[in-house]
């Protein structure tokens, strides 16, 4: 298990230096500098921005500087909050957007797992029916739409919840549950194939056999095995929660990360965007890993050389 | 001790759930001078010299005063200095060159310190450091040396430190500052009131560097020592500031307690905000002015007035077929300006048939009158041009960045084009910055551009643009008699004989439509009616009224 | 005789999109305590899903008992309350899959999969049920059962696994045991350890054995009484001993021709049974075998044979056979 | 020689391929027949919407700007005096267009590249499967935003980066069903009679891999309309005067407050048509589904 | 009996790699599947191939059509060495190697009709075409009791038994000179599974080609077969004509195996003493020394963990490998 992670790691340093190379060189092609504005500035002023940021030199050289800067754990400075280092911007933002990400992520756990399981157990039922069909429509509304319509709800005509902004818990409720939405629906949709597939399995008429009472069944025999799909889905979920999402952050207000880095292409904010890519890349391998190690905890058959 | 934790957390809790309670039940009859507005973005920097943009601007001039200021009416009034500097009471030397400007003594920085003459040498000094590269500066660089050092960024050290020295600002005492210019530049004292030029805190700078404009890791100013009406305690990046009353202040103290700017980028969701009370003031969304006008609640908290910014489609006049006058000129007979501001902007803006917006000198109505919507005008400047009824024209292009209500425009131009010439044009909506470079580099063919004066001077509108081969001349417009006039404009002292050279310059572009002039805008937001004495002016940020906001006050 | 078990008229159908699949329709079977009786018949007769119905497990919602009795120990299991037959289930009643590695689940130990049974029927805690386990695995002839009931069934090979899923059938001590195809998918040397094992374990505890198979070697050797299941009907039922030498239905006898056998001298040609089982969903109006019937007379056409007696305890449902006719008993003999 | 009997014969039921089978299957859900249904109607809608409305998608009413629905424009009018309706009919090209292409150039990209792993395994399938770890290490939106940016403005290039970035699940997915039919007899067969990989691929790996393949497709298709969505609102979706419900929703976004029709109708729209969409995806994935045979 | 030699098997083995590794896969441990086989098939002739499932007898199979490629050994065809051609090179063997596999369920590909999976061989080699296509498809269909009209047809409309004829049609298409029957019967019903024996009886007569039958249902091995391998863990145990290896098995793992099949009549069954062996086959990844069967063996002695016993004629033609008989010790 141990040597496991290790090589993963190894192979992660290679992962994340590919992908910061197809940004570098992807980034490098969009047409359009940090400096370029519709007013544009004198040409003695790009100049001397460019030297000051070493964007002056080749780019293989800036490639070169920018990884020898990671390597000693320097993300350099970010163009457009200017002068705030990468690790600042990154430091401030990844706790509010993980916090978000995480009460998303628990919320839709909460609200998909057990109304897929219910809708499983309940086949073609009532519960069924308006599960799956309450998880589609709140997955087929954009992000963006669910969100102003429920701030139009719930601050302008009712006044109970606070538009935007962070801090309080007030706060926190509409775009966690905007950002739950889509998730949820995917875990309810996930949970209850993987438990209609489980509940036909022949271990299960095993453990009727034996005459235990379905409570028991359901919590042992059909639940466990039925998460495992789950846990697929949810690594990647989870990253991209915690990465934050540029559409609600901008939308609500909150000042994490996930609108930072979407600004920062915008801004061609390079060393921001780089910043983000490597954090979401982290993120991605760290959870793909969990997952993997969660797997052959809930799955004894999974064992990692 | 984790146990002990919960519970010290708890009861912190339950004191402050009760503190809030018990203040809001006492609270007195009078009302909570608190002013919440919206910047509508993120600001990179609060640091005068380095800043550049209009919400950067919208903070800096809430807590530092200049040497001179914009009034009601944007003209220019004394600040820290005594007086505006003219040839007449000595500030100026006869040539134009020197300027030798008195400060008062009274002023004083937020720690009660005095605010003096070098603290404006040292600004000035710093805006042309070549390792800031503030991008301002270029403002500046009539100023002896300035231009010199700011290009020094490969030079050494000790060279650096001779150019810095060169550069022809100097504190003639503590209350007197003189500034020697290359040449002679009418407008400069307009500069003066602009933000790059307000005092900085040398021991400030010299003790924490760059993060004296920044905040600490718990959002406060500790550093950002400042000389006006306001001081920032607070700045959350990303998402709010907190202003409170400089009791220090020289002049009349503000009335407000606090503000505090948030900084919601969604125009939907601000005006939700708004509608919630947690802001005092917001935009409404463009496409929402008429039924807003129409709502009886919110009607009369409408807050509208004009902006000194131009909007037109420029072409590229050194390419194909753009080069051709006559064609510029038959697509600007062919655009019915006022359907656009009548039904489209609901009667928000203004039609504008030349560059220079109303309330700025060097305003003139008159002109541009034979460029107004006319079709059949167009139809024969079309045939005029060579393309009889739009045979044998190229394919048109129009590149536009897709930002606001950009499309809307586009789409507009299109149809109009369409219905009135038969004309097919081909709208290449670009994201921001492509658009930028591509404009930048003059390789657009026909595009949108929108200008808001930096100050309220022809200066600000019409070399820059229009000059041969000038920094924001995309169109590559060359015109001799204009460059000639523009020559000699920018260093006439007299002011009339000044305006009226300038008037002369813009009739010259205006005829040759190297741009087809849309409209001037209008401001238009609501403003909750407790907000009392809110002063707008032409040059004002995304907060309408955010240059006079000392003088606000709350009266539920 | 002491009947332990009897099942009266079996109906047990399946819905499908199809139409209704009749796969148990009218059995009656019984069993007496301590004996094992074997239901043979080839896959898709109805012999599983007899079984599964004495515990009531026919997956729901597509397969429902329609109609019978089936009466255990006088107590009619079609009438208890579900509760009630619950704790029927490991109990008194038990049963041995065919799958081993399907039917034990894959993320609990071999040891809690043994034990959970006890725990709820008498009543034990998790410790005092895992040291059962060890004991019961000891049983069943697994060596280091201490060590082993940590194992997950990956770890274990085939027919380990499927001496696990007796000591689960084992664990309570049932009066009946269900084994459905125990050894299908074990070899040959596995299933004699395997059915030498279940043998001795019913002979010991005195357990009634179902046996359910196809293969008429294992049935031979180790039933007392047959039944011969056909398109969800018995189709002949005896002593072992009768059926095997004086089989009274053809597909009976069909199936004893059809199999080569190693006692005997090697046949040229072996005579099987041609065609399929009929369709369930539409099965034939008279007998069900009588399209592969070599034998069949006009009335197998339009009219079911009913089970009868044609010799002492031997009955068939066949109407040639009640005439006293049997042509394939000269033909086999 | 043997000789036929008349037990032979199989029972008499119409008989069909297993296409056909599971096209019976998905014919008694009824929620996935909906969803088709929807989704048939919606593109017989937009490729005739000249016949529909009168109205097309540019064309511009100064006079008759910002309309409640009325018979005149049944969806009102938008902020340019364009008839809502016949720009949702117009819009329903674009992202349908949208769904559809991308998921073309997925396939033109996954199924060759996930075949080619799957089928060649050893140390190709592992440098392409390392080459799709370092896929999966992009966040999706900033790659596409990259993308779109690189690749410039044409509705073609929208489809191209959504493409580019959608395709490793394809692959993994074809990749997974290749391996696994690799292993099944009639491979073997086709293997000893003497076919080669490539006749073994196309006629005999592929086709039995693309009932899942179908199903994603079929999920992924509104996945990508949402995608030009979520671009729209970001303000690099589908340029002017082309209508795509993304844009619409977008536009409509801004006038939530004043005219809540302008939202309402596009995002209705389209959260009806990733519902038909995602009832059709469960309709067929339970019609393919193998296990459900017999 | 003494007829041509079609195909032999020299010293054949096939090791499967386990490994692991990033980029550079590293080999752990190998499976030793078949280690060390000889024989031969005449034409015409059934070998059957009997052991427990793990014993390598489906790898030797298919290594014997080049389904695997051994890892040393030979087999020899027609003169060639098979395991020396190239893939390319093979194509015109494969004409005359077929296979029968076990299960008639994986072994059809379920999006073709019977016409096109019997017909596949002869599309692949460009035999036949057009109504030429047809009418062979249609008489392979009546060679192995199917009607033509069902041409048509899936496999999924098909039952087990027919499927299974489906797949000797497809087999016998090319008119081969060998068939390698692996495990065909196990997955079907009995009353099913003696039509097929006849069918590929019936076949061998008329085509006289060649089997290698694997299985494990000894007695329709006996039934079948001319002459019988016996299997265990990846070698040759006991190979004899089918009499005489029935009459007299030496090799204490074939009495065994003899002995467990259940005889369907309860009358000798009663009398029968079975030999009921110890424990599970080893795992091939490290087999036990000396004889493989060793521990499981209810006769060995002391030498059988220390001397690998070789296959020796017993006379009879008669061969076994086990330390009782053998004579010639190292």
């Amino acid at each position: 298990m141990l040597r496991f992670i290790v090589r993963r790691t190894l192979w992660l340093f290679l992962v994340l230096f590919v992908v910061l190379l197809i940004t570098f060189v992807l980034m490098h092609l969009v047409p359009g500098g940090p400096w370029d504005r519709e007013k544009a500035l004198a040409p003695k002023v790009v100049e001397a921005l460019n030297k000051r940021y070493g964007l002056d030199k080749p780019l293989w050289e800036q490639f070169v500087n920018y990884i020898w800067g990671v390597l000693h754990g320097d993300l350099g400075v970010s163009y457009s909050y200017s002068d705030r280092t990468i690790t600042s911007i990154l430091a401030h933002g990844i706790p509010k957007t993980a916090t978000l990400g995480i009460l998303a992520f628990i919320f839709a756990l909460i609200v998909g797992v057990p109304s897929g399981v219910a809708a499983a157990l309940k086949q073609n039922s009532a519960i069924d029916y308006s599960s799956v069909l309450f998880a589609t429509i709140f997955a087929s509304v954009p992000g963006f739409v669910l969100g102003i319509l429920l701030m139009m709800i719930f601050s302008v005509v009712l006044h109970w919840l606070p538009t935007t902004g962070w801090g309080t818990f007030q706060q926190l409720l509409m775009p966690v549950f905007c950002l739950a939405a889509l998730p949820a629906a995917q875990f309810a949709r996930i949970t209850r194939a993987s438990t209609l597939e489980v509940i036909r399995q022949d271990y299960v008429r095993t453990a009727r056999s034996k005459g235990l009472p379905e409570s028991t069944i359901r919590v042992r025999h059909i639940f466990r095995n039925s998460l495992i799909p789950v846990i697929t889905v949810a690594g990647p979920e989870l990253a991209n929660l915690i990465t934050g999402s540029f559409i609600i952050e901008n939308l609500f207000a909150i000042p994490g990360v996930g609108r930072l880095f979407v600004q920062g292409i915008f801004a061609r904010d390079y060393t921001l965007i780089m910043g983000g890519i490597l954090f979401y890349a982290i993120v991605i391998a760290i959870l793909n890993l969990l997952v993997d190690i969660l797997y052959a905890a809930i799955d004894p058959r999974i064992r990692y050389e | 001790m984790r146990r002990k934790s919960i519970l010290l957390s708890l009861l912190a809790i339950v004191t402050t759930a009760s503190l809030i309670l018990t203040s809001a039940c006492t609270s007195t009859p009078k009302v909570e001078q608190i002013l919440t507005l919206n910047l509508a973005a993120e600001n990179n920097t609060i640091d005068p010299n380095r800043a550049s943009w209009v919400s950067e601007r919208s903070v800096i001039i809430q807590v530092f005063d200049g040497l001179l200021a914009f009034d009601e009416d944007l003209a220019l009034v004394p600040m820290v200095a005594k007086q505006i500097p003219t040839v007449a009471n000595n500030g100026i030397s006869a040539d134009g060159t020197t300027y030798t400007i008195e400060l008062r003594t009274d002023v004083t920085w937020s720690d009660g310190q005095k605010v003096t003459a070098n603290d404006f040498v040292f600004s000035l000094k710093r805006l042309f450091d070549p390792d800031l590269a503030c991008e301002y500066a270029s403002f500046y660089f009539n100023i002896v040396g300035g231009e010199a050092y700011y290009s020094a960024a490969d030079k050494t050290d000790a060279e650096k430190a001779a150019l810095k020295d060169a550069i022809g600002v100097r504190a003639v005492d503590n209350y007197t500052l003189e500034i020697r210019l290359t040449d002679a530049l009418p407008t400069f004292p307009q500069l003066l009131a602009l933000w790059p030029s307000y005092p900085i805190r040398q021991d400030m700078v010299d003790a924490h560097g760059e993060a004296w404009a920044q905040p600490d890791v718990n959002g406060a100013m500790p550093y950002y020592i400042t000389n006006g009406p306001f001081i920032l305690t607070e700045w959350v990046q990303q998402d709010h500031y907190t202003f409170i009353r400089n009791e220090h202040y020289w002049g009349t103290k503000p009335k407000l307690d606090k503000i505090i700017f948030k900084e919601i980028t969604d125009a939907n969701v601000a005006l939700a905000a708004y509608q919630n009370n947690e802001l005092d003031q917001c935009g409404v969304p463009g496409g929402t002015e008429q039924t807003t006008m129409d709502d009886p609640v919110l009607s009369p908290q409408i807050v509208r007035f004009a902006s000194l910014t131009t909007y037109a489609f420029q072409f590229n006049v050194t390419k194909p077929p753009f080069d051709n006058k006559l064609l510029r000129q038959a697509l600007a007979c062919a655009i019915d300006r006022d359907a656009y501001i009548t039904n489209v902007r609901h009667g928000v803006g203004a039609v504008a048939l030349s560059w220079i917006p109303p309330g700025m000198p060097g305003f003139d109505a008159t002109l541009g009158q034979e460029w107004t919507f006319d079709v059949d005008k167009a139809k024969e400047l079309l045939a005029q041009a060579g393309y009889p009824n739009g045979e044998g024209l190229p394919e048109l292009k129009f590149q536009i960045a897709n930002t606001g209500a950009n499309p809307t425009i586009a789409a507009f131009l299109q149809e109009q084009l369409k219905v009135n010439l038969d004309i097919d044009l081909t709208v290449e909506l670009m994201e921001s910055k492509a658009y930028s470079a591509l404009y930048n580099a003059r390789e657009f063919t026909w595009g949108f551009t929108g200008w808001g004066a930096d100050y309220p001077d022809p200066d600000n509108w019409l070399p820059q643009l229009y000059m041969t081969g000038a920094g924001n001349n995309k169109t590559g417009y060359s015109n001799p008699d204009f460059d000639a006039l523009a020559t000699q404009a920018l260093k006439e002292l007299d002011n009339t004989k000044r305006l009226k050279m300038w008037a002369d310059a813009q009739a010259l572009v205006v005829a040759d439509q190297p741009m087809i002039y849309v409209f001037n805008r209008e401001t238009f937001v609501l403003s909750k009616s407790w907000v009392k004495n809110l002063v707008t002016t032409g040059m004002d940020g995304n907060i309408a009224g955010d240059t006079f906001l000392r003088n606000v006050y709350i009266q539920k | 005789m002491d009947k332990l078990l009897e099942v009266r008229n079996l109906k047990t159908y399946f819905h499908t999109q199809d139409g209704v699949v009749k796969a148990v329709d009218g059995v009656s079977y019984d069993v007496n305590k301590g004996e094992t009786i074997a239901l043979v018949g080839e896959s898709g007769c109805g012999k599983t899903v007899s079984a599964l119905s004495i515990l009531r497990l026919v997956a729901e919602p597509a397969g429902k008992i329609e109609a019978g009795e089936i009466l255990f120990d006088g107590i009619d299991l079609l009438k208890l309350t579900t509760e009630e037959m619950r704790k029927m289930r490991g109990a008194k009643i038990s049963i041995i899959f065919q799958e081993p590695l399907t039917s034990l689940n894959p993320v609990l130990t071999i040891g809690r999969q043994i034990s959970e049974g006890l725990e709820f029927h008498r009543n034990i805690s998790l410790n005092e049920g895992l040291k059962e386990a060890v004991r019961l695995l000891q049983l069943v002839g697994i060596p280091h059962p201490e060590r082993r009931i940590y194992d997950y069934p990956h770890q274990f090979s085939g027919g380990m696994r499927q001496r696990a899923m007796i000591a689960i059938a084992i664990a309570c001590q049932p009066q009946l045991i269900i084994a459905d195809e125990p050894t299908t998918v074990v070899d040959v040397t596995i299933q004699a350890q395997l059915l030498e094992l279940i043998r001795n374990i019913t002979k010991e505890l005195n357990t009634a054995l179902i046996l359910i198979t196809h293969n008429l070697g294992i049935v031979a050797r180790y039933a007392h009484r047959v039944f011969v299941m056909y398109a969800g009907n018995i189709v002949e039922r005896g002593s072992a001993m009768d059926v095997y030498h004086y089989p009274c239905h053809p597909y009976t006898a069909g199936l004893l021709t059809s199999v080569p056998r190693l006692d005997e001298p090697r046949k040229i040609r072996l005579i099987p049974i041609d065609g399929q089982p009929p369709d369930l969903i539409a099965p034939p109006i008279g007998c069900a075998f009588q399209s592969r019937c070599n034998y069949s007379i006009p009335k197998c056409q339009n009219e079911k044979p009913p089970l009868q007696e044609v010799a002492p305890n031997h009955y068939a449902a066949c109407w040639v056979s009640q005439k006293d006719q049997r042509p394939w008993q000269k033909k086999s003999l | 020689m043997a000789i036929v009997s008349k037990a032979q014969t199989v029972p008499v039921r119409p008989h069909h391929s297993l296409w056909g089978d599971a096209f019976i299957r998905l014919r008694r859900n009824y929620f996935a027949m909906g969803g088709l249904a929807f989704i048939l109607i919606l593109a017989l809608m937009a490729i005739f919407a000249p016949l529909i409305t009168p109205y097309t998608f540019a064309e511009q009413h100064l006079d008759q700007i910002l309309e409640s629905p009325s018979w005149q424009h049944p969806m009102g009018t938008d902020q340019l005096g364009r008839d809502t309706f016949a720009r949702l009919l117009y819009g329903a090209r674009t992202s349908l267009m949208v769904g559809i292409f991308t998921q073309f150039i997925v396939l033109c990209i996954g199924l060759p590249i996930g075949a080619i792993s799957g089928y060649a395994g050893g140390r190709t399938d592992n440098y392409i499967m390392r080459f799709v770890d370092v896929m999966y290490a992009f966040p999706d939106i900033l790659l596409i935003i990259l993308l779109r940016s690189v690749l410039g403005g044409s509705i073609y290039m929208i489809f191209l980066a959504i493409g580019l970035v959608a395709w490793v699940n394809i692959a993994r997915l074809v990749r997974g069903q290749i391996m696994s039919l690799k292993s099944r007899d009639f491979v073997s067969a086709a293997k000893t009679m003497g076919g080669t990989g490539n006749y073994i691929t196309w006629r005999h790996l592929l086709p039995n891999s693309l009932g899942p393949v179908i199903v994603s497709v079929t999920f992924n298709i509104p996945r990508a309309i949402f995608t030009e969505a979520a671009l729209s609102y970001i303000g690099i979706g589908v340029k002017p005067p082309t209508p795509s419900w993304g844009a619409m929703i977008q536009d409509g976004f801004n006038l939530i407050f004043s005219k809540p029709y302008m939202l309402l109708f596009p995002a209705i729209a389209l959260a009806l048509l990733m519902l038909a969409f995602t009832f059709l995806g469960d309709g067929l994935r339970d019609a393919l589904d193998p296990r459900l045979r017999h | 009996m003494a007829e041509e030699i079609i195909i032999e098997v020299n010293n054949l083995t096939k090791y499967f790699p386990v490994s692991r590794g990033l980029f550079r896969q590293k080999k752990i441990a190998e499976v030793k599947a078949v280690d060390g086989v000889s024989f031969a098939i005449h034409s015409g002739e059934t070998l059957g191939l009997v052991g427990e499932s793990g014993c390598g007898k489906t790898t030797l199979g298919k290594c014997m059509v080049q389904l695997y490629r051994p890892t040393s050994g030979e087999i020899i065809f027609e003169g060639k060495d098979l395991c020396r051609l190239s893939d390319k090179e093979l194509r015109p063997f494969r004409q005359k190697l077929q296979v029968v596999f076990q299960d008639p369920y994986d072994s059809l590909n379920p999006r073709f009709t019977a016409m096109d999976i019997i017909g596949e061989p002869l599309r692949i080699h460009n035999i036949a075409k057009g109504k030429e296509y047809q009418e062979r498809v249609a008489e392979l269909l009546r060679l192995v009791g199917l009607a033509p009209y069902m041409a048509e047809r899936y496999p999924h409309e098909f039952s087990g038994g027919q499927r299974q004829r489906l797949g000797v049609a497809r087999a016998l298409a090319l008119q081969p000179r060998f068939i390698m029957c692996d495990e065909p019967l196990s997955a079907l019903d009995v009353s099913i599974q003696a039509q097929i024996i006849n069918l590929l009886d019936d076949l061998q007569e008329k085509f006289g080609v060649a089997y290698l039958f694997i299985s494990h249902d000894l007695s329709v091995v006996r039934h079948i077969s001319d002459r019988v391998a016996v299997m265990y863990l990846g070698k040759i145990v006991e190979i004899a004509n089918r009499d005489e290896l029935y009459k007299n098995p030496l090799h204490p793992y074939t009495q065994a195996l003899l002995s467990a099949v259940p005889i369907p009549d309860p009358e000798v069954e009663m009398k029968r003493q079975i030999i009921v062996l110890k424990g599970e086959v080893p795992s091939p990844m490290n087999p036990p020394s000396g004889c493989v069967f060793h521990p499981r063996c209810y006769r060995a002695f002391a030498d059988c963990s220390q001397t690998i016993p070789l296959l020796e004629d017993v006379g009879n033609n008669h061969h076994v490998a086990c330390l009782l008989y053998n004579q010639s010790r190292p």
